[in-house]
């Protein structure tokens, strides 16, 4: 059958972000729901069940900071407490890092700002023994635990104390006794690697469940398609989360597929549950992680979340987005920042008040600011003790064959 | 001693160690009810349930992906890709996750798992089903590969690399998995149960990793072969008459150094025989290593012959296969000089 | 949130087979559609209009081989019977060139046993300048368009007529005049393929569409998914077909995730709309592929076909599915044989009889083994003239480098 | 001659040939609108729009396969990936399809496709940026594989891989991006605009793939390198006071045997120098042909100096970076025997 004489010109069609330098911002476009309005299904619902929550965006805080609808839990003020000097302390740690970096103290940083809620709210929502496959930008996981800022200092500086012993670029943690697997530079390999440790879990009978995270631009990768596969195949205890804050560097998140359909949508292809939240309501992304975590625990298998948010700040330290995206873009994005709205929260339900909060600020940042000067006197990237040379030689192998042992002596170790 | 086949000491490696170590698991497509193409795991999934020998979908990504986390988890998988030749999805996740997560995590997170594929030619089985890519996987730092050349070997090796703390590639030359194969392909098959290389010990044994074998002793010149072209290097040796120590490798990284050096320090010259193709091979390796360290007692240039640097064709296997006559017109010519 | 203490122990699900050789064939839980029931949307509608297909069945002859619903096209019977034709020559040669195999005469072969009516529905639908990207279960592509049998032999015998010079695996055909793109042995890579050479297409504003196909099992790979999402992302002019015959070698549908979702659900999480056909059905084939190919001529996007059938032969040659597969289980198969579905059909309507039908038979029978007997006098594989081992050496690139003319004369050509 | 950074010449060469050529596309993570993390493509969407250069979703995997599709179907893609280190997904698409689709198919179907990927250390990117794993396609046969160490080289060489009508990858050296770099890290960056080096003729022209070109000439050792090491190798021969011959091999696959022959024959000895990984790296190739080849000229065992079997460390970048220090010691051994 030929197209009729009428039929229009072939062309592509490509994708574009909603806004550039030259335009204002816009995210009129992101798909979203009033506070409390979508359904909370029964943790062993039927697939049918969520096809509309693929589409909707799960809220619990409103616009004036009041916890509505089937997503509210209840409140314990100081739970949401603790959740709210998580995000301070992360967003303190980010800045002095940066700050660090432009000191020339080490190569190179990536910050959560905005994001906080996600990691920090998610990680109240696991136990001692589950592990988080992070990307980079969850360095809340860490925080929320108080993991000391120390460790996570030494990494970043490169230095004596760093346990990666100076190979990992910087924000590349790994703390297995936190629950935090060691970051790849490859995007999306990890997906699929939670899946794996899940189903290992399992074939033990041991009650851990694992946690994958990925940012909406990395879902293009092929560890995604095939993480989600396994895990509708085998269905293990993993929460398959993913990050959608907008951006992958300079592509928005149109470019990821995200304009034709959520990211949310992809999983329900496979037989998996999905939700998609307002990943800035920290309320609402506790009460779909503990959700999410309780399916995983009670052997109903994996459930995907898209949590919606925006990247408030450039990609890293390496990039500069008034190259790319509108100079007003962050006033345009809809849903706020984490903080505040907790905070107007606790502020409403009389839990919390603008004096506390200043002078929780405070303490985080004397707090922060002396993990900092412990951390340099451990040295820094280009400065003071570091990794002896021949340590680059272990871990290769458990043990180092004669070829390493040979290279090592040439280098004169 | 018993004898049996590869397939067989590969069947039983992955069995006993099913049976000794809760943390065994093993899968890959077509690998669980039906035992693999090869009928490597045959029954395993009956005797030890599909909680320890299962199927997978058919993606050497999510195969190999699923294998690290699982080996990161404690377990020590043992995965099979259908085909070396299909091993190319799972790369990423062999060289940027398996291989380097030891290293980039200091020993927080390790990666002891196995990965089984069957490599090589002489099946008729055209570009797609005929390949040898050690190379691609001695080029990783972090990488063990073994690639035995008998069925002793074959289970030795398999229940070391199993227990090894490194990730595993093992590599199974699929023409040996039911005979020995010296590349006289027009002469009649014969079964591992017909050779004297074919003795199959029963139970728990290794065979260490790191070490090679000296196949057949000799004065003349050393041929570093492993693989199929351990035996057609073995029929080169009778039919020339030269007396080759040939040099069975078994593990290609960590390289049994010693033994070779020792060997060419006494010969004075070197054929090097592998199956893949010649460009940037493991013979490379072999031969920049050796001139280096044999300078002064090699008599002649080190030859390489190997696969020729074209895909594995189907009809013309026989001239791309480098047989007893191409290996033996190598040994003739280290004689000459 | 830990899990209550009477929380199920943890465990895996391992997809089986329905049936395996200790069991009866049993196919009760293949999702079907009682023919003319499903709409037929228009080709513009939103992906809303689609969400139901994927679940249920085009089919358009039901039982009494009556054409009924939406599907059914305008009668044309000179057309459905060079479609039966098409069919009953594959077959044909099928049988023809697994005989040939058993004697010896090449090294291996691969039927369409059963899923005849697919490709050569399909390949109607296609006009010339089209490009199929098919796997080695679509030589009915080559057949429907009476490509010439002895061409097709010449390659699967590996001989001097072999135009890909011996190179390939038996039925790795490549004819880029019928539209029918070199066959690779590695599954999956030329569905994304696909997706490119459409979009080279429509930039350069051709009217010719590419059409992918793949196996069900074989969905699990990574480049199903990269196909998906570049087709989502820039809307090319491709068909993105999966044939979903139940089985990959051993293992059943449900273990490449056929059970938790269907094929077609899968592009539905892509935005891309989707259908699932009766895929042992000629005339729902042909009116499902106009349709999409009509969609892809008018620049409305791509769109994914799951047709489901049944794989009727072994895998290949060196496949035994009585290991796998129960005895009977062809016959448990509820959507019957393409060929008598359409002959019942053209005889119900007056254009056929069982006369004509065996007539025709025999004159194909005739047509192959005539082309079977010139084929083997071009050579075989291991007898008879085959290309120059000098020609080993050619197109590893366009002119051979220092490197492969030295090897090419060390083999003493 | 104009000066330009090796950034500008590979920009120059896309924007001619898309320019001159209707053919060629470029695409890649962020090489759209944004032109690329490190620019190569700023202005060529703006220039000559969103079908002629755009973005792509984060799937390596998807950008290689629509570039054989396109190839295909008769354009000329140039791929971007964003860093060499990242081109594992892709890898299935290039060794089993690009680089076959020719033979396979007898020539009905080809693959004229660009790769390019910015590779090498030198920027403290640690494992994931710093990465040289040119030896992953010397051994595949059908690719050819080619590495600039200057702007003038990068233009034409790149202008000539988008003419050519087999795949070719394209490496290009990060660390020379904006200026030559002779490894010492501690002094401080010379531009292109201020090295003899940096001169980049406007508009078309081509360097031919395949001819190595000589860096430095010399009398006593020859010395094999590419890349960011033909300007280490420079310094180590200013600083030692030896007297090598420097050659820029330019393409690795085909390699320029002849002046590596000739120049061997004249020195009788060799230091062979890549920032890969050593086992099985490149370097081991260059050796093997060379001690075949040369035999009798040889005076000293070839060298290699090259990356350690580890993965690229952040903080240790310059204790694993092969500098001028170590290849000029190399270079004083080669003339001690
Ligand atoms: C396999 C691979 N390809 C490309 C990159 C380069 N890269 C690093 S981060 C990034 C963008 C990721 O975006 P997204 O997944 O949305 O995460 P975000 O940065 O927004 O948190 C890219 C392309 C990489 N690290 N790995
Ligand atoms: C990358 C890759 N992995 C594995 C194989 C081996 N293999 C060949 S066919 C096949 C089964 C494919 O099943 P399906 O996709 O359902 O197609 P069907 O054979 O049923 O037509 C497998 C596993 C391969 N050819 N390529
Ligand atoms: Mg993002
Ligand atoms: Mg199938």
């Amino acid at each position: 059958m030929l197209q009729s004489r009428s039929a229009p010109t072939p062309s592509l069609h490509f994708p574009e972000s909603p806004t550039r330098p030259e335009h204002a911002g816009d995210y009129s476009e992101v798909v979203f729901s009033a506070a409390g309005e979508v359904e909370r299904p029964a943790p062993d619902a039927d697939l049918a069940a969520f096809r509309d929550h693929a589409g909707r965006l799960i809220r619990v805080l409103d616009d004036e900071g009041r916890a509505c609808g089937p997503w509210a839990q209840p409140s314990d003020p100081q739970a949401l407490r603790n959740g709210l000097r998580a995000m301070l302390k992360t967003r303190a740690y980010d800045a002095r890092m940066v700050r660090m970096q432009r000191q020339g103290l080490t190569s190179f940083y990536m910050q959560c700002t905005g994001e906080e809620a996600i990691a920090c709210a998610f990680q109240a929502a696991l136990a001692k023994g589950d592990m988080n496959f992070p990307t980079y930008r969850q360095q809340g996981l860490l925080i929320a635990q108080d993991w000391p800022l120390v460790d996570m200092m030494c990494q970043v500086l490169s230095n004596a104390k760093d346990r990666m012993k100076g190979r990992q670029l910087p924000v590349f943690y790994s703390a297995p006794d936190a629950g935090f697997f060691s970051i790849s530079g490859n995007l999306g390999t990890q997906y699929v690697q939670a899946v794996g440790w899940a189903m290992a879990a399992a074939i033990h009978g041991a009650r851990k469940i694992a946690v994958a995270w990925i940012g909406e631009g990395a879902t293009a990768e092929s560890d995604f398609h095939a993480a989600l596969l396994f895990a509708s195949v085998y269905r293990p205890p993993v929460v398959l989360n993913v990050v959608n804050n907008q951006w992958a560097i300079s592509s928005n998140q149109a470019v990821a597929g995200g304009a034709q359909s959520t990211f949310a949508a992809r999983a329900q292809g496979y037989g998996i549950p999905s939700l998609r939240v307002d990943g800035n309501d920290y309320l609402a992304v506790r009460a779909v992680g503990d959700w999410a975590a309780a399916r995983a625990r009670n052997n109903l298998g994996p459930t995907l979340i898209e949590f919606v948010t925006y990247r408030v700040a450039p990609h890293s330290t390496s990039d500069d987005p008034s190259k790319y995206r509108a100079r007003n873009d962050q006033s345009a994005w809809p849903l706020g920042d984490p903080i505040d709205r907790l905070k107007m929260h606790l502020i409403g339900i009389g839990e919390w008040s603008e004096e506390r909060h200043v002078a929780l600020q405070a303490k985080l940042e004397a707090e922060v600011s002396q993990a900092a000067a412990e951390a340099r006197s451990y040295g820094t990237l280009h400065d003071g003790p570091k990794a002896s040379p021949a340590t680059m030689f272990e871990d290769v192998f458990k043990e180092a064959p004669w070829h390493l042992r040979e290279q090592r002596q040439a280098l004169g170790y | 001693m018993p004898r049996g086949t590869m397939i067989e000491a590969i069947r039983d490696a992955v069995d006993v160690m099913i049976a000794r170590d809760e943390r065994v698991v093993t899968f890959g497509q077509d690998v669980g009810y039906f035992g693999g193409v090869f009928r490597c795991t045959e029954g395993l999934q009956k005797k030890h349930g599909p909680h320890r020998c299962f199927d997978t979908p058919i993606s050497e990504t999510g195969i190999v992906g699923i294998a690290v986390g699982m080996a990161a988890y404690g377990l020590r998988p043992v995965a099979e890709i259908q085909f070396a030749d299909y091993m190319y999805p799972a790369y990423d996740q062999i060289v940027s996750e398996a291989a380097r997560l030891r290293y980039r995590s200091a020993g927080d997170f390790t990666s002891p798992l196995v990965i089984r594929m069957p490599c090589g030619g002489g099946i008729y089985g055209a570009q797609t089903h005929s390949q040898s890519p050690e190379a691609l996987f001695t080029h990783v730092c972090g990488l063990k590969t073994v690639i035995p050349s008998n069925p002793h070997d074959a289970k030795g090796l398999l229940i070391a690399a199993i227990e090894d703390d490194d990730p595993v590639i093992f590599l199974e030359p699929k023409r040996l998995y039911n005979g020995p194969f010296d590349g006289h392909h027009d002469r009649p098959i014969v079964p591992w149960s017909k050779s004297e290389h074919g003795e199959l010990p029963e139970g728990y044994y290794t065979v260490p990793i790191g070490k090679a074998s000296v196949q057949r002793a000799g004065a003349d010149v050393t041929v570093l072969a492993y693989g199929t072209m351990v035996h057609v290097a073995e029929a080169a040796a009778n039919e020339t008459g030269v007396d080759a120590e040939i040099i069975d490798l078994r593990t290609l990284v960590p390289l049994d150094i010693e033994t070779i050096v020792t060997s060419v320090s006494k010969t004075g010259r070197l054929v090097i025989v592998h199956e893949g193709t010649r460009t940037s091979g493991f013979g490379a390796e072999l031969a920049a290593e050796v001139q280096e360290r044999c300078f002064y007692h090699l008599e002649v240039p080190i030859q390489r012959v190997t696969g020729w640097d074209t895909p594995y064709p189907h009809a013309l296997e026989w001239n791309y296969f480098p047989g007893p006559d191409r290996v033996g017109r190598a040994l003739l010519k280290a004689m000459e000089a």
